[in-house]
């Protein structure tokens, strides 16, 4: 259902739907939808305008609650839609929102697919590295060992690195934030907004039911300035809760300084258009438990402008216009060698 | 020297050869020219199933079945007049084909030692010297030869040369059946335009081969086929992964949308994609998915966008379109689903024909997911079906499944193809936020009389809406999980399907009368050789009719009751039995099965005899 | 105090509440001591599809629905006698259930303002208060608050003691039906071992409810029911995901095979998953793939290297897995795809229970692709029956689909299980180099009178050979595109499925005379409801019988004779009519369907009913 | 069928099956199937312990010419049956062989799974940029613009970087051989089998058919050397007829020196256990059609230990039956509670 609202100044109340918001208590989709709501609704956007595709998850259910045109679809194939739907209808703004298990499990291969051939889409991808909807069983990104319903005795799989996987797959923009992190979670979806092509982010969002805690240490005001590094174009690579450690790149391994200890130019520049950085960027990815590892980036890892295939598409069939003129039907029909049987 | 001329009514030519000798492109020009000499044609071409099997193999060779005749047929026939075979292998495949008393024009320098080996024939056996082609007329001429005696100063090396003697067997049969050489010129002219020497060469031997008719003293007798009286009016020869095409880029323009057809490529249902790739100037945009699930899933994307999305594939590719096809019949939204059939299961006969995946278009996904399905009977036949294919499915806002297969999609035949403007508009029943609004509030799944609901896409303001895989509110369209609303929208989502029954026309009989002792009744690819086989039967004095259903479901209304005017009813398919369970299950009078499963369609004769058992029972 | 104690022979109980209040615990543990007790029991959990649904609200509730007798019983019964309703949500939606006279257990402290709302009672509106529920008994306590005193000086903070809510309940209808707190304590004991104030907080508050019925002035009536005259034996209570896990473990090991179990999680499968988990002792692999085509793949190389594989989904994942299922039907090896059914189509209604893939089992692929079909009818029956299909598809080298449903799956029974030196032993037909090479060549589609294949797998000197989806030579297993071989092996594997019903038993009579005026004729979980029903009618004196059908494809050989006894054929389902469709296809006698799509069993009232409605024609 | 012989001293023949292979003539695959029937015959393993399964292409076809075990089974899904068939055999030798649109098109999903599973199984991946035996249309791999039967105008897919992707999904060992160079291609089918892990191979593959010539630059001897740079451990990265040009890393970017410009150790050593500097290598990716960009690399750009799925499974039952000892089918069968009824 819908309900008629005057678009001109849009809140994000008006976003909303009538639909009570299902997600267990305390669940961090809530903050999610909150952000994206205020996102949009600032960026005044046009909701018929507007599509959001999911697949199925808790996460998925989220189309429900965005009062603008939505595909709750099935298990996986949320990017798999988007294509199809951005592919004939450029001019729509189309939002994928996804889990840890949709988008990586089932979904793994549109997911690569559609960040190499670059659809103006953006993909939030929930990660909570647990199955949620199915109560309960470890995911791709859930940690070696992780004991969960269906591995009583720990899970065996190497988990993915996402961000490293969509690096591999040729994304042209990826960025990673958190549901506890309001502000910053805004500001990336704007900046996937802005992003013409394929924008990946990986939210960290936490299951309080079936994995709780699990981003806790980045999340957790008094480990988070530890643990987390929030990146800022042109910026040094430093955190810590006064800022006193920064990044440093030795050869390919980066290695944590004290800033007092070391020349501002040593430092790791952040530049988002840094192929190379990036891949590195994705690659810091210690495991928390681990003593002194390296923080966890947040923020935007890399974007770069590669033609969206919509566009080609579209040009494609203009050019043919232009060459060989409106497809006429008679033509059509009749091919190139026609008889007449009097 | 002149040379007796003879006058025919029916001739089928078999051309045969390695993968490599070029014989689908020989048997197709002598088709155009034939249809453009305004015989009836129809065409079966037989390929192996590797891309090139071993050289010189029977697995290897590649066959090219061209009927042209002065009356109506139906089909490719049965027994070939005239077998051309380029090597030992090709004679041995198909000799069984050739009706006694045939003929055989053999390509002697494809009989050496090494082919005969390589097709198996016994040592020291050469079937042109033994005597074992004494039933058949045997011409023998060294193509390989002669073609490169026609080009020693061409300046090509053999290789190039060698490809040219399929045109010199053509240019002999083009002599032997008194046709004109222009189309073939034409099309070579414009085929090798940027390589003036290959063009040069093969037009020389074209010449070649018809010049050693004209000349050589052997062979005296020529054939003529004179045009078939075929009603009057415009004809082209279309194959039938052609026509689907084209059947779709008009539906489309007919409903005034885009089509977006998202497909993954797969024997025999590539073709669609190659054509509608061609014509992008139709506003066509084809998606080459990373798999069937994502084809299939795009094309439900562009129509929730206001498309007419369309998907393809064979069995196997459909299989895994299930789940998201039963997406589809809970959204309700227009969306086509094109089955070229090949032979299973599993990987089975990829490029021999079959009509298996009837049950899987029926049953083949979890729940209650109806769906209309429809097949076409023949090449030309896929213009209509696929339109109408279209329009039920856009206005009906329900998944149609399109049951077409191999035999169908490469054969060929004449069609007499229609203006644009005699066909019919098709009407999307689009949503409009000034009528459907109800105080305010948009109901997305209120029907109307035919429980259709109405298309809102996205960027109509004041219609968003939300629709999703999960059971919804019979009104609001909302999730809901309340036990009766489940009943009662399992019931309408099946109801809809059938109410089409309301707009689709009653089954009619093809021919024959509407009483008898059997009815013939097919589906699909089956056609030709019922009308054949009944056309036969009737003139024999029988009271045998044909029906042939192109509304697989829901079935026309008067389906048991044309049935219930015979005394038996004998459906023959291209499989185990499948329209036969569907029949049997839903009416109680029992028709009987007749199955073929071997990767090759009917013929006329195998029918005719079975229906004769049955008449004299 | 003294108080009247009642006796009774058969008991329903609904525990109703928030997702959050523990209603499935409560449930189970009240099963389990009624089971220990000696009563046969009968139970049904109810849950709403999102995890946890808004609190408070009905679509919140979660159902806990338990029969515990001293006769014997099929169902969970129809008719509840004791609502528990922890919440006004609770109590709306399930009154209706409630019979007349019943006994409502409502915690008052779950009907203030807010809870009211949020259940959306009318303004004002408290059925507590207003005589709404004078037709019922009801009892009224502040469970929170009595809660919370039990453990004030505990030390634990409010959001744990509220969680210990559901206890004191239990402990106050242990005291109403006169039951042991034993095997609850061991629980508890057991469950917080590592957090004894958690323990002591839950023995202390289960024991105050308790108290609280023994001391409490108000209450003087016990009810006391004995346990029921089960055949003797050893009983424990299971449920049907588990029985099916079990079955599948002493499957593999009477097979001499290690079990792989490749899956991809969904409702209401999983549980198998969790639960084979938790045996790995039993040599069993687990494996959670990234998808369901992967589970059904990785299942397909473990059978293929020599291991019982098995899959499962339920519906839509079982749509996935056609193609490959299609692959194991050409390849002739073992495989046990498990769908344990839920709400179609689509995503449907997950957590519901529905018989709507029967079609889907039969005819969800492409190509004449036969499997055996089987189907439990009971949580216990989930035992033999997996052990049934394992035996069939290592014995007979076919894929074999077992259809359980979210019913039986999620359901408990009493089960007099067996020694597992009573469950005799599966012998798989594995090839033997000694007796299988023929001169130094192996071939891999030689079959035995059974027309199965031996089973070659790796590891096995002199007898490599390569499998595939593509037709294969009847003889050699090598590519075979020949006509003839195509439509001998379709023949063939289709004929090796018929077969087997030379191995299973015939149809047999459950209830009732081997003929009479009306067989209802079952399939699945539909079988409690179906067996009391015929019980009810016969003891009316009704000519009716009950049959219910394991082996869904092939059929028993008997089964249309069975049916001809008979003057009509009543076919009950949880779908639109797909049993019946299939007897009507094959057989010329015509039954008659009877059909519920709610995501709801069928209760014996309903099929009584409609059984008498055919009985009066 | 298959027939016996004394697997003693075996030769690539004895390898051979009676079935008469169908490539077209020319076709890369010839080489491809000779190099793996020496390679196996030298390494002398046993027949009956190796499998071989693929998916659907002409490629796939490989197993029908190999005298093992071997499955050809369904597009896409080789490497998700040789998980099973691993997890549950490990002391056989498992070989997946697979194409460009089997492997990373169709089969895309399974493909990085396994990769992070990593099961100790070799995979093939014949990349012709073509899919072959549906008769020519663009791949996962084809360079934009690819004139094909299905993109007459032009493919529009910003094509996959293959080892990009597998770096992505975490693979512990990757190389890329060509089917025009036996001897290279035999050295890096040795190392893959000797590989405990899942071994990714691209062989680049010419398709004379539909796709003639897509690596002739690489393959051709006119060309070869300049475009190419085939990889030695611990050795300099150094190319051309001469060897006359080297790699250097400025930074995160590659660049090509004259030897003779330089001193040894200013340039690139290849050390297949580095990372970072593996991502690098896969992403010297430049369109040969360019001018003067970077070479492409052949050999072993990466590999890692890490432990193998299908061991930790098997030490999760042996240490269970440690704990609860051997399963005894009694007690499973009566679980906890049991009553007696007399
Ligand atoms: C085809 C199919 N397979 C499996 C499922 C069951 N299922 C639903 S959601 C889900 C995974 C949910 O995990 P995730 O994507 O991480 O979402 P979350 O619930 O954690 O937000 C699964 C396995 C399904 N609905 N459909
Ligand atoms: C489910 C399914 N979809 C599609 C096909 C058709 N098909 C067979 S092989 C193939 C691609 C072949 O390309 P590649 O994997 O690169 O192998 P190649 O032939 O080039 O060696 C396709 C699309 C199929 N057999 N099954
Ligand atoms: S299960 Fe976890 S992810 Fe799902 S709604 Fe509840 S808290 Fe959120
Ligand atoms: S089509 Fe190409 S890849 Fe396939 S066999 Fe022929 S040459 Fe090889
Ligand atoms: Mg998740
Ligand atoms: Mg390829």
């Amino acid at each position: 259902m819908s309900t008629t609202v005057d678009t001109q100044q849009l809140t994000a109340k008006d976003l909303a739907t009538d639909q009570d918001v299902r997600w267990c208590p305390g669940c961090g989709d809530y903050s999610i939808l909150k952000q994206m709501q205020s996102t949009l609704a600032e960026a005044g956007i046009k909701k018929e305008d507007t599509v959001f595709v999911s697949g199925i998850g808790c996460s998925s259910r989220f189309p429900y609650y965005m009062d603008t045109y939505g595909i709750h679809s099935i298990h996986g194939r949320a990017t798999a839609i988007a294509s199809g739907l951005k592919a004939t209808r450029p001019e729509l703004s189309v939002w994928v929102i996804t889990g840890d298990g949709d988008a990586l499990s089932i979904g793994g291969n549109h997911l690569i697919h559609s960040l190499r051939r670059n659809f103006d889409v953006n993909i939030l991808l929930f990660n909570n590295e647990i199955y949620g909807l199915t109560k309960g069983q470890y995911s791709p990104t859930s940690p070696k060992g992780q004991v969960t319903k269906s591995t009583p005795m720990g899970s065996l799989d190497h988990p993915f690195n996402p961000l490293a996987l969509a690096m591999g797959a040729d994304a042209t923009f990826i960025a990673r934030s958190m549901d506890r992190d309001p502000k910053h979670m805004r500001a990336v979806l704007q900046a996937a907004d802005g992003h013409k092509g394929t924008s990946l982010i990986e939210v960290y969002q936490n299951c309080n039911v079936f994995n709780d805690g699990a981003f806790e240490i980045f999340t957790d005001k008094g480990t988070k300035a530890q643990h987390t590094l929030f990146l800022e174009e042109g910026q040094p690579l430093i955190f810590g809760a006064e800022n006193e450690f920064g990044i440093r790149l030795n050869g390919m391994k980066p290695e944590v300084v004290n800033v007092a200890d070391v020349s501002a130019e040593d430092l790791w520049i952040h530049d988002s258009k840094d192929m190379g950085k990036a891949m590195l960027l994705t690659r810091m990815f210690d495991d928390p438990r681990k003593e002194n590892g390296l923080p966890r980036p947040f923020g935007i890892f890399y974007q770069e402008d590669r033609y969206r295939y919509e566009e080609v598409l579209q040009e494609q069939i203009d050019h043919a216009v232009e060459v060989k003129g409106e497809g006429d039907l008679d033509k059509l029909i009749q091919g190139t060698s026609v008889w007449e049987v009097v | 020297m002149s040379s007796v001329t003879e006058k025919k009514e029916d001739v089928i030519i078999l051309f045969a050869g390695d993968s490599g000798d070029g014989m689908q492109l020989t048997g197709s020009l002598f088709t155009s020219t034939s249809a453009l000499h305004g015989n009836d044609i129809s065409t079966f071409p037989n390929f192996p199933a590797e891309i090139r099997a071993p050289q010189g193999t029977v697995a290897g060779v590649s066959g090219f079945k061209l009927r042209f005749a002065s009356m109506d047929i139906f089909t490719p026939g049965d027994e070939v007049e005239v077998l051309v075979a380029m090597n030992a292998a090709a004679l041995k495949a198909n000799l069984d084909q050739l009706k006694v008393g045939g003929t055989i024009i053999a390509n002697t320098d494809g009989f050496d030692k090494k082919n005969l080996r390589l097709a198996k024939y016994d040592e020291e056996a050469n079937p042109l010297l033994d005597s074992s082609l004494d039933k058949y007329r045997v011409i023998e001429m060294d193509v390989t030869k002669m073609t490169r005696q026609a080009l020693v100063d061409s300046g090509l090396g053999t290789k190039e040369i060698d490809r040219c003697k399929n045109m010199y067997v053509l240019g002999f049969l083009y002599w032997m059946y008194n046709r004109s050489l222009d189309s073939t010129q034409t099309f070579i002219q414009e085929k090798f335009a940027k390589k003036p020497e290959i063009r040069d060469a093969n037009l020389k031997v074209l010449k070649a081969g018809y010049y050693f008719g004209d000349t050589n003293e052997t062979f005296t007798t020529r054939y003529d086929v004179k045009s078939a009286n075929l009603p009057a009016g415009r004809y082209r020869s279309i194959m039938g992964n052609q026509a689907t095409a084209l059947g779709l880029i008009v539906a489309a323009k007919k409903a005034g949308l885009d089509l977006f057809y998202g497909s993954y490529p797969i024997t025999p249902a590539s073709d669609i994609l190659h054509e509608l790739a061609r014509h992008k100037n139709y506003g066509v945009k084809t998606f080459q998915a990373e798999d069937e699930i994502a084809a299939i899933c795009a094309s439900i994307g562009a129509s929730y966008g206001g498309s007419l999305g369309v998907t393809a594939s064979s069995g196997p590719g459909i299989a895994l379109k299930g789940e998201a096809i039963g997406l589809a019949v809970m959204l309700e939204i227009p969306l086509l689903v094109i089955n070229v059939q090949r032979g299973g299961p599993s990987t089975g006969l990829p490029t021999k024909t079959e009509q298996s995946d009837l049950m899987q278009a029926i049953h083949g996904r979890n729940g209650e997911a109806p769906v209309v399905v429809l097949a076409p009977h023949s090449p030309s036949d896929c213009f209509d079906t696929a339109i109408e294919a279209a329009r039920i499915s856009l206005e009906h806002m329900v998944p149609v499944m399109y049951l077409s297969d191999g035999f169908i999609a490469n054969g060929s035949e004449p069609w007499r193809f229609p203006k644009a403007e005699e066909i019919e508009a098709i009407k999307p029943r689009f949503a409009d936020a000034e009528k459907d609004l109800d105080d305010g509030v948009y109901y997305p799944y209120r029907r109307d009389e035919d429980l259709v609901r109405a298309w809102a896409v996205p960027g109509m303001k004041d219609l968003q809406h939300r629709v999703g895989g999960l059971e919804k509110d019979f009104e609001t369209g909302n999730v809901s999980y309340d036990p009766e609303n489940h009943e009662c929208m399992v019931k309408v989502r099946r109801a809809k399907v059938e109410k089409i029954a309301d707009h689709i026309p009653l089954q009619s009989i093809e021919q024959g009368e509407e009483r008898g002792d059997l009815l013939i009744l097919g589906w699909g690819s089956t056609y030709g050789a019922i009308r054949t086989a009944v056309r036969d039967l009737i003139a024999e004095g029988h009271q045998v009719s044909h029906a042939h259903v192109r509304y697989l479901s829901p079935f026309p209304k008067n389906l048991a009751e044309v049935m219930s005017n015979f005394r038996q009813v004998l459906i023959p398919e291209i499989n185990d039995g499948q329209l036969v369970n569907l029949i049997n299950a839903e009416f109680d009078q029992r028709a009987i099965p007749m199955n073929k499963i071997k990767g090759l369609p009917f013929t006329a004769r195998e029918i005719g005899e079975r229906a004769k058992e049955m008449l004299v029972k």
